[in-house]
């Protein structure tokens, strides 16, 4: 029933149509604008399952195409499709909004309908963006989500958040003009804007490792990899609790699909030529970043850090599979490795958001996000402690959390390109535990260690409604993940055949 | 060959009223833009555009010879003047910091002139000589300006009379003020006035009894 | 001797004569209006420009027509950039009449001197000579130098006006010795004819040609406000009045890309080479001084300034590719920033009150508070004067590069690009101030809302949006104006 | 030692040059700015003129004519302005005008 | 048969998630009931497996139960292999845990968390059931880990004592330290063999012969001892092998049941089973087995000496627990697969009974763990005092009982194996007789005998605990004493374990040993003979001369020999050079990093930096703009010159 659908416009545009119309609704009745809200986002929720429902993971083509003539003076196209890549990312969207929503409910009483139309909007930016199929529109969606998530840090965060935000807003957009220049290259090559005739495009070397670089900063920047990360402490630090939980569980996801979607396949020989540097740099992610947040003493801050850790995983799966293709021990590992990425991905929106969210309930009660003023939670807030050890364990990659999976996958998959590599990658084991348990110790364990701790009231049922439902889902996709992964074969293989050819 | 002696006392004048008249437009440019005083600058501005209309006429351009000096001279010199005389110039300050300035001024004004002379001594315009156009005696440069300028080109005719439009709108809505001791005429006052505001008809009682 | 006189066809230049016409009209009509019934006068005005773009419509052609012996043209490129000065400069009156009777020059002559203006611009656009050109932008400055000058009690005003004036005039007097060079070598002032015998002469005199072009090209740049022709375009757009700095910062943007392509592109497309190397020089300066000075103002209209020289090393970035592409680029940036920069004042001139002047950017503190509305509006145009999508300026800044990059100038493209990430700072830095910021205590009044402006101002910063959605819309059309 | 085109070219330069001097060594008054530039234009029309006498074209004298009229106009509203400023600031003085700057 | 093996770890799972979810609702005494009855519905359902293997000789079960993922061609399932190994696992398992269950009852009587501990133990038992049914290395690596997750929430039990989540913190981490080698492990096997089911990968083990790798460049090393080795790291973390055997002694922090099921029993064993269970991949490595061998006799002599200067009542027992993992790892080296799987079950009883009884002294010492605070419980406590010496008995080896039969195996074996630092593992595990001896029953005297050194309140209390307590303590005791003789032929000599231990033939430590052995009698009669029960013997009195007997000798003998005492109090300095090395060298790299590399470097100069720079640009460029009239003509005119002289000159 839903082949004639425009379902892809439809999950875009409803929840900007939606956040427009909050907005209008206006701060005069904040209750009104928050089951707007709310109601717009699930609606969303329910449009997109159908992309999952109806999905045919067999092929790699592109599914529920649409594809119009739109500014024809640059052959640019409203082309939208989506992929065993996009389509589960567009799911976390939609799904990860309306956990923002929820939580947002009593805490946010300052200009709510601005803030609800903001998150909506970004949505529907983000969805967009997953599922656009010409490049300039993907841009378009790519740059016009900073904006909301400017206004959101900006408006609703912390003491430094104009620093933050314009920090922000500068790196990320650093990264996207010279990605702007390479479209607009690739443009005058081949007469189009259209994702997959940059994908036939062929390019010489040079071309090839300047339009790679230019692709690695945008996504390097958004994902963020070490050394472009610095903005994101500082974001997610000065967020509001919604907001870091957007920035960690789909806007750093977009620099990682960004990787799949042109990296890989437009420059396929300067990816392999340059591995070494994106194996580099997200190794010290994993290294660096992970010592780093260890001896961090906001929360914040440190699922911050965790969060560039982790995502160095996924961009170490993405890039080892030409190490793998290499291998002297044959192919099998490549598929794995990718997909052990885009895994990685789900989850990390799964978890971090669920951190942000726990950080977030601490915050509304206690004001503080400092690990010091802190400690003995577990005594008054049982139910929210168990919460919180649950989702530090799947942060720090339990198996039977979804945490675990695509860790795992990318590991195992590593050791076939470098014993090192999967040594480097495998320290994330203790490196992980540690930073993510000491907080929880010093947090959630202990004494009661002051006042305010102990005039702390448990969660109530709307916070364990949104905690619950984050919790299920790491659960979930840790003990079956098989339905994400499922859904990604096709599209996964054809990339890596894609990639294993040439272009020179 | 056929160069007659007419013709090169004809071209000697020429030359030496152009060498005499040159050195006094240089001269008196360079005075406008050194002395102190700023109605001493006006009168050698004056001066220039005097000899100036001398060497153009030398170049045959009688009518805009006469045109520059009387409507510059005539006009625009007086304007200045009237100016300079009307605002209250502190002329003991003029000099200050131009000795700073001196070099700077020289140098810009000598590289530009510099990299000017090479382009214009350059053959491109120096092999036009001979070329020099003669006519005929009842050439009038006034009637072949006034022959285009209304039929070839109107419509810049008309746009400079816009911009004179322009010229006028603007000096007087710029300088004029409206004193409280002015008397000045309102048209749009004058234009609604009605019988009634001019004309009273008073009601005087009958003297017939008286 | 006696030139045989063909009557010239009148139509091509009718939207000119009819504005000549309603503007003699208007002036005298104010004469006998009292202050009270000014907005007689500006409906009059307004009512001017419409019928001055009825006319345009009526007479656009399908093909190049010209008149008035070639020096006059009328092509698509006149016909659409003739309508956006005329619609614009509705759209700044209609703006501009509460700051006009809020400052005590809310006054006819006001007015005419801005309809005089606008016929020197549509002279601009429509010359096809040296002669022509060279009137049109004396009409347009002649009247912007009085606009500025307009409110008499102003310093800033008066010293911008005068350092507008004589810098402008010295620009004027460095182009007429470009146009005299020019004169010499080719024998014409025709844009038609010299392009003929540039062509025959061009290799012959590459010096000579080259040292004329260059003072064209500075009396361009200076239009324009190229670096370092530029000095002048600070200190006007802080000392004019508002209203005044709406103007100049919208319609004359267009008048001089109007005066670049005809001199440029018409005249000298032989010598783009050159050309395309000196505008290179002048757009990377551009960028590079307008974005990195702009982020040291505090001063609104000021930053506007340094940010318009930085949109000019765009447009500029645009003609030098030398490419039919390229110039229906620059036109596409052109209209577009001067839509854009027109809400940007607009919004400014909405703050204004008696005896306030916004001018400040911290006058924008808070605003989001006071009033999200106007806000959000400001908020979208500095979005889009940054090139952030889905507004236009994205889209602009897009066509722009792709221009660019097409003639293999990629590296030019990138630089671009990095001086646009210094220049969203000051964008956001105004996003900041209004939205996260907190208001400035004795600020509280509220804005007057007159609803025509309000609904424009939302339409015209709306319309940023809609563009950038649909900038075919506006694309096709220049396009067409080069192809 | 005919009289040539360059010559008047020349002294076009010449006072050209001086009328470019003159704008950048003064400081003190404003007046001196607008008599340079009156004698930049006259540069410029004596080019014209000299062109126009060795071409054998009238366009460029109908050009200069039409400088000249701009040129009255321009100088109208020059000062006029110029008188304006004198009123607000008391000075024309190049040095005391700086209050915008930045 | 698929629906028991299914049922068995539900049926814990079950009760873990009903206590776990719904304590509150179903109170204290639904939440013991409804685990201890799924648990014992786990061990009744093992035994009946363990029955039907044993007895019945059913074929090996291995089946997948579902398909946890498929990528790249390689299937991840979840399954069960059920063989000998397995079934005695799981009734092991099962069996200690439900002695455990009911023990809790009393032992936590009064805690306010009640039902969690209870949900807790119950979901223990089921990860450990997952972990030991697994029939590939993900499941494995699940239930490892899962074990490690409880055992973490277990330590720290009591979340407000800072000591108890320090140790569990500690645990989490050492543990994670083996697991890192343990997943690398796991990968080598993936990538080699591209399979993680067991069987497939035992016979793909050729691949992992062939190939080598170079870990170091130049240097040629074979993949499948890299493979065994790793996964021996594993092993070492989680049966606490030196040197990451520092967190068991501080997981004594977390509740007695927890240290008896826990860290004595089951968990700590899962390392032991693991390698047993790849006794099909050590065999191809002489050199693995050497490592292994060498680690477990480092372990199985040090930690005992630890034992014998430590004073708290659970720590003597968790140093016995370590050396007696030594031991079976020892085994593990020497291809004596089945006795330390052997030891490992005799093992659990024992010790499981000894932390019980343990406990039961700590619960009458009203939570006094000192040994020096007591004495002469023999008394009040006479159950435990029985069941301890049995316990104690079957620690050190005595004749007859189940830990002599293990151990002794294992001494044989020992002294059979051939491979490289089976010499020095032999002396080890020697020595390793008198030491345990001498420490267990130093402890034994020291609580039981001799004089009443706890003060008078708590003397006045003293009473045997409750029925819940000596019940376990009791049906723990019987299989002390008699497992060994009753299984000995079984499990060592008989093919119980066919295919699920393969030992080569060039390993013959077990063979030479079932070539000596006549039964379970005539090896007691030979463990008579001179050699390990002297030494035991030997121990015994040895600590009953110095600690009751002589009592001031001990102070004289650990004044003579302070450093050794020092040594062995500061357990080799092994936590403090950690805490110093690592956990500080981690901190201070993690601040360097940060304060230099993010904040100071990439934050403070390239980000902050630039943009500091271009306001500085911005300051210095808008000097420029004088406001002077005749500096912007300037500008123009030097502009204007500026690109003349290019078109002129250039």
């Amino acid at each position: 029933m839903y082949a004639d659908w425009p379902l892809l416009s439809l999950v875009i545009w409803t929840p900007i149509i939606g956040g427009i119309l909050v907005l209008f609704a206006g701060d005069r009745d904040p209750s009104g604008a928050r089951k707007i809200a709310l109601v717009v986002s699930i609606a969303t929720l329910l449009l997109t399952l159908p992309l999952y429902t109806q999905f045919n993971s067999g092929t790699h083509l592109m599914q529920f195409v649409e594809r119009h003539e739109w500014i024809a003076a640059f052959n640019i196209e409203y082309y939208l499709g989506i992929d065993g890549i996009s389509m589960p990312l567009i799911l976390l969207t939609s799904f990860t909004t309306v956990v923002v929503i929820i939580s947002a409910w009593e805490v946010i009483q300052y200009r709510v309908s601005q803030y609800m139309a903001a998150f909506l909007i970004m949505e529907g930016f983000m969805i967009g963006t997953f599922s656009a199929l010409d490049s300039i529109l993907f841009y378009i969606f790519f740059e016009a989500m900073l904006i909301p998530m400017f206004l959101v840090i900006g408006i609703w965060g912390g003491a430094n958040r104009i620093y933050a935000t314009i920090k922000f807003f500068l790196y990320t957009f650093i990264g996207s003009v010279l990605m702007l220049v390479a479209l607009i290259y690739m443009y005058t090559r081949t007469g189009s804007f259209a994702i997959f005739d940059f994908h036939h495009l062929r390019l010489s070397m040079t071309e090839q490792v300047l339009i790679f670089l230019a692709f690695l900063v945008a996504f390097a920047v958004k994902v963020p990899m070490w050394p472009v990360h610095t903005w994101l402490p500082d974001a997610h630090v000065e967020a509001p609790t919604g907001g870091s939980v957007i920035l960690a569980a789909i806007m750093l996801k977009i620099g990682g699909y960004g990787f799949l979607r042109f990296s890989l396949p437009i420059t396929p020989d300067a990816s392999a030529e340059l591995d070494w540097l994106i194996i580099t740099m997200s190794l010290t992610a994993v290294v660096y970043i992970g010592f780093v947040a260890l001896v961090q003493r906001d929360m914040k801050k440190l699922i911050a850090y965790s969060s560039i850790a982790h995502m160095g995983f996924v961009t170490l799966g993405f890039f080892i599979v030409f190490r793998i293709m290499d291998s002297a021990h044959g192919e099998q590992g490549a598929a794995l490795a990718l997909e052990g990425g885009m895994v990685q991905m789900v989850s990390h929106g799964f978890i971090s958001g669920a951190m942000f969210l726990c950080v977030g309930v601490m915050y509304d009660r206690m004001h503080s996000r400092q690990i010091a003023d802190y400690g003995g939670v577990a005594n008054t807030m049982p139910m929210f402690a168990a919460f919180m050890v649950f989702f530090a364990m799947a942060n720090a990659g339990l198996p039977g959390t979804s945490g675990f999976v695509g860790e795992f996958m990318v590991i195992l998959a590593s050791f076939k390109a470098s014993f090192w590599i999967a040594f480097l990658a495998a320290l994330t084991l203790i490196l992980g535990a540690a930073y993510t348990l000491w907080m929880v110790k010093r947090v959630v364990y202990g004494e009661i260690a002051n006042d305010n701790v102990r005039a702390l009231s448990d969660i109530n049922k709307r916070e364990f409604l949104f905690l619950a439902i984050l919790a299920l889902a790491v659960l979930g996709l840790g003990l079956w993940p098989d339905p994400l992964v499922d859904v990604m074969h096709a599209t996964v293989d054809n990339l890596l055949n894609h990639i294993a050819n040439s272009k020179l | 060959m056929l160069l007659t002696g007419k013709a090169d006392t004809k071209i000697m004048i020429e030359t030496i009223i152009f060498y005499v008249f040159a050195v006094a437009t240089v001269t008196s440019a360079c005075a406008v833009v050194t002395v102190r005083n700023p109605v001493h600058a006006v009168l050698f501005l004056v001066l220039t555009f005097f000899t100036s209309a001398v060497i153009w006429m030398t170049l045959e351009a009688e009518f805009l010879a006469i045109s520059l000096v009387l409507v510059y001279v005539g006009a625009v010199m007086v304007l200045f003047i009237f100016v300079v005389m009307m605002l209250d110039i502190n002329i003991a300050r003029m000099r200050e910091g131009f000795v700073r300035y001196l070099p700077l001024g020289l140098a810009v004004a000598a590289i530009m002139l510099l990299m000017m002379l090479s382009v214009v001594t350059s053959d491109v315009f120096v092999l036009d000589v001979g070329s020099e156009p003669v006519h005929t005696a009842d050439y009038s440069n006034t009637k072949e300006l006034g022959a285009v300028l209304y039929t070839q080109y109107v419509l810049a005719f008309e746009i400079a009379a816009v911009i004179l439009l322009v010229a006028i709108i603007a000096a007087i809505s710029l300088t004029m003020r409206k004193r409280a001791k002015t008397k000045y005429q309102s048209p749009s006052a004058q234009m609604k006035v009605r019988k009634g505001d001019r004309l009273r008809i008073v009601k005087m009682p009958s003297s017939e009894e008286g | 001797m006696t030139a045989e006189f063909i009557q010239p066809d009148l139509m091509p230049a009718l939207p000119e004569m009819v504005m000549l016409g309603m503007t003699c009209l208007v002036l005298v009509v104010d004469l006998f209006l009292p202050q009270e019934k000014r907005g007689f006068t500006l409906l009059l005005t307004i009512v001017t420009l419409l019928l001055t773009i009825g006319a345009v419509v009526l007479v656009a052609p399908v093909t190049e027509v010209s008149s008035f012996g070639g020096s006059f043209v009328l092509d698509q490129l006149a016909v659409v950039l003739k309508i956006v000065v005329c619609a614009i400069t509705v759209v700044v009156f209609v703006y501009s009449r509460d700051y006009l009777a809020d400052h005590s020059i809310y006054k006819g002559e006001y007015y005419v001197l801005g309809l005089f203006a606008t016929l020197g611009m549509m002279v601009m656009i429509s010359a096809h000579s040296f002669l022509l050109v060279y009137l049109g932008l004396e009409l347009l400055s002649l009247s912007l130098y009085s606009m500025i000058a307009f409110n008499r009690n102003s310093l800033r005003a008066s010293e911008s006006a005068m350092k507008y004036f004589v810098l402008g005039a010295m620009a004027s007097g460095l182009l007429l010795y470009g146009i005299s060079i020019f004169y010499g070598i080719t024998g014409t002032l025709d844009i038609t004819q010299l392009t003929v015998a540039i062509n025959a002469e061009s290799w012959n005199h590459p010096v000579a040609l080259g040292f004329a072009l260059t003072f064209i090209v500075v009396g361009l740049s200076f239009k324009l406000g190229a670096v370092p022709f530029h000095m002048w375009l600070p200190d006007v757009y802080q000392g004019a009045p508002t209203s005044v700095t709406l103007f100049i910062g919208t319609a004359p943007k267009i008048a001089g890309f109007a005066m670049a392509i005809r001199l440029l592109v018409d005249g000298l497309g032989d010598l783009s080479v050159d050309w395309s190397q000196m505008l290179m020089v002048l757009a990377i300066a551009s960028m590079a001084l307008g974005n990195v000075v702009a982020i040291s103002q505090t001063n609104f209209k000021r930053m506007l300034a340094y940010s318009t020289i930085s949109h000019v090393g765009f447009i500029l970035l645009g003609i030098l590719s030398a490419t039919a592409n390229g110039y229906a680029s620059a036109m596409f940036y052109t209209i577009t920033y001067t839509i854009t920069s027109s809400v940007a004042f607009g919004v400014l001139l909405v703050l204004n009150r008696k005896g306030f002047e916004a001018e400040n950017i911290s006058d924008l503190s808070g605003l989001n508070n006071s009033n999200p509305w106007y806000a959000a509006l400001l908020a979208i145009a500095m979005f889009s004067m940054a090139g952030v999508p889905p507004t236009v300026g994205f889209y602009a800044k897009l066509t722009v590069l792709q221009a660019v990059v097409q003639v293999d100038m990629v590296w030019l493209a990138i630089v671009a690009v990095l001086f646009s990430v210094i220049g969203l700072f000051y964008y956001l830095r105004i996003i900041k101030v209004m939205y996260f910021d907190e208001p400035i205590a004795d600020q509280t009044t509220t804005i007057k809302e007159a609803l025509d402006v309000k609904i424009l101002l939302s339409a015209n910063s709306l319309g940023l949006v809609f563009l950038g959605i649909f900038p075919s819309l506006l694309m096709a059309y220049c396009i067409l104006a080069f192809s | 030692m005919t009289l040539t085109l360059s010559h008047y070219l020349i002294l076009a330069a010449v006072l050209f040059s001086i009328s470019i001097a003159g704008i950048v060594i003064n400081r003190k008054n404003i007046i001196i700015l607008l008599m340079s530039i009156e004698l930049m234009l006259l540069a410029v029309n004596l080019n014209f003129i000299a062109f126009s006498h060795y071409l054998d074209d009238i366009a460029g004298q109908v050009f200069v004519f039409f400088i000249l009229t701009v040129a009255a106009a321009e100088a109208a509203i020059g000062l006029a302005i110029l008188v304006v400023l004198f009123r607000n600031k008391g000075s024309i003085s190049v040095e005391d005008i700086n209050e915008m700057k930045g | 048969m698929e629906f028991i093996y299914l049922a068995i770890p539900l049926a814990s799972l079950f009760g873990a998630i009903v206590a776990g979810f719904f304590g509150k609702q179903i109170g204290r005494s639904g939440a013991h009931c409804v685990t201890i009855i799924g648990v014992a519905v786990s061990f009744v359902l093992s035994l009946l497996v363990l029955k039907s293997v044993a007895f019945d000789g059913a074929a090996v079960y291995n089946q997948s139960v579902y398909t946890w993922m498929i990528s790249d061609g390689i299937r991840f399932e979840v399954g069960f292999l059920v063989d000998g190994l397995t079934a005695l696992m799981m009734a092991v398992v099962t069996g200690v845990s439900l002695m455990v269950h009911i023990y809790t009852i009393g032992y936590m009587h009064d805690d306010p968390g009640y039902q969690r501990f209870f949900s807790y133990i119950s979901l223990f038992t089921f990860s450990m059931l997952m972990l030991v049914m697994s029939n590939n290395f993900l499941q494995l690596f699940f239930g490892w880990e899962a074990v490690g997750l409880v055992s973490y929430l277990l330590i720290g039990f009591w979340f407000k004592r800072e000591t108890a989540i320090y140790a569990n913190m500690k645990a989490f981490l050492v543990n994670r330290v083996g697991d890192f080698g343990f997943l690398l492990g796991i990968a080598v096997i993936l990538m080699f063999t591209g399979s993680l089911d067991y069987y497939e990968v035992f016979e793909r083990a050729d691949n992992l012969v062939a190939a080598s790798m170079q870990i170091i460049p130049g240097m040629d090393w074979s993949v499948i001892t890299i493979a065994c080795i790793l996964l021996f790291i594993g092993a070492m973390g989680k049966s606490a092998q030196v040197p990451l055997h520092v967190w068991l002694p501080d997981s004594m922090e977390g509740p007695t049941p927890i240290s008896a099921l826990i860290h004595a029993a089951t968990m700590v064993t899962a390392g032991i089973f693991m390698v047993a269970r790849m006794s099909p991949l050590f065999e191809l490595s002489d050199t693995a087995l050497s490592f292994v061998i060498v680690i477990g006799a480092t372990t199985a002599f040090f930690m005992g000496l630890v034992g014998i200067v430590q004073n708290d009542i659970k720590r003597v027992v968790a140093y016995s627990t370590l050396s007696q993992l030594g031991y079976m790892t020892v085994a593990l080296g020497a291809s004596a697969y089945s006795a330390a799987i052997f030891h490992l079950m005799t093992h659990a009883f024992f010790k499981a009974l000894l932390f019980l009884a343990a406990g039961s002294v700590i619960i009458a010492m009203h939570h006094e763990q000192d040994i020096r605070k007591m004495g002469g419980l023999k008394k009040y406590l006479p159950i435990t005092y029985w069941v301890s010496l049995v316990g104690s008995l079957a620690l050190i080896g005595f004749p007859g009982s189940a830990g002599f039969f293990s151990k002794d195996a294992i001494l044989i074996a020992t002294h059979n194996s051939t491979v490289w630092g089976s010499g020095y593992a032999y002396f080890a595990v020697l020595s390793g007789v008198f030491i345990t001896a001498f420490y267990s029953f130093r402890m034994f005297f020291l609580v039981f005998h001799g004089e009443e050194r706890m003060d008078e309140h708590t003397r006045e209390h003293l009473h045997e605990p409750p029925a819940v307590v000596t019940v376990p303590l009791i049906l723990l005791a019987i299989p002390s004493a008699i497992i060994g003789w009753l299984t000995i032929d079984t499990v060592l000599f008989s093919d119980y374990f066919d295919q699920a231990i393969i030992v080569f033939s060039e390993h013959g430590a077990m063979e030479a040993l079932a070539e000596e052995f006549h039964g379970p009698a005539s090896f007691v009669l030979h463990g008579l003979a001179p050699g390990p029960t002297w030494l035991a013997a030997a121990g015994v009195i040895s600590a009953w001369y110095i600690y009751l007997r002589k009592p001031g000798l001990a102070a004289t003998i650990r004044a003579r020999l302070e450093w050794l005492y020092q040594l062995l109090d500061n357990k080799y300095y092994f936590d403090r050079f950690n805490e110093i090395v690592f956990a500080g060298s981690a901190r201070a790299i993690g601040q360097v990093l940060w304060r230099l590399g993010d904040a100071l470097m990439i934050d403070g100069l390239i980000v902050n930096g630039s943009a500091r720079l271009v306001g500085w640009f911005s300051g210095v460029a808008r000097q420029v703009q004088t406001g002077y009239l005749n500096h912007y003509a300037f500008a123009m005119i030097s502009g204007l010159i500026l690109l003349l002289g290019w078109v002129v000159l250039g």
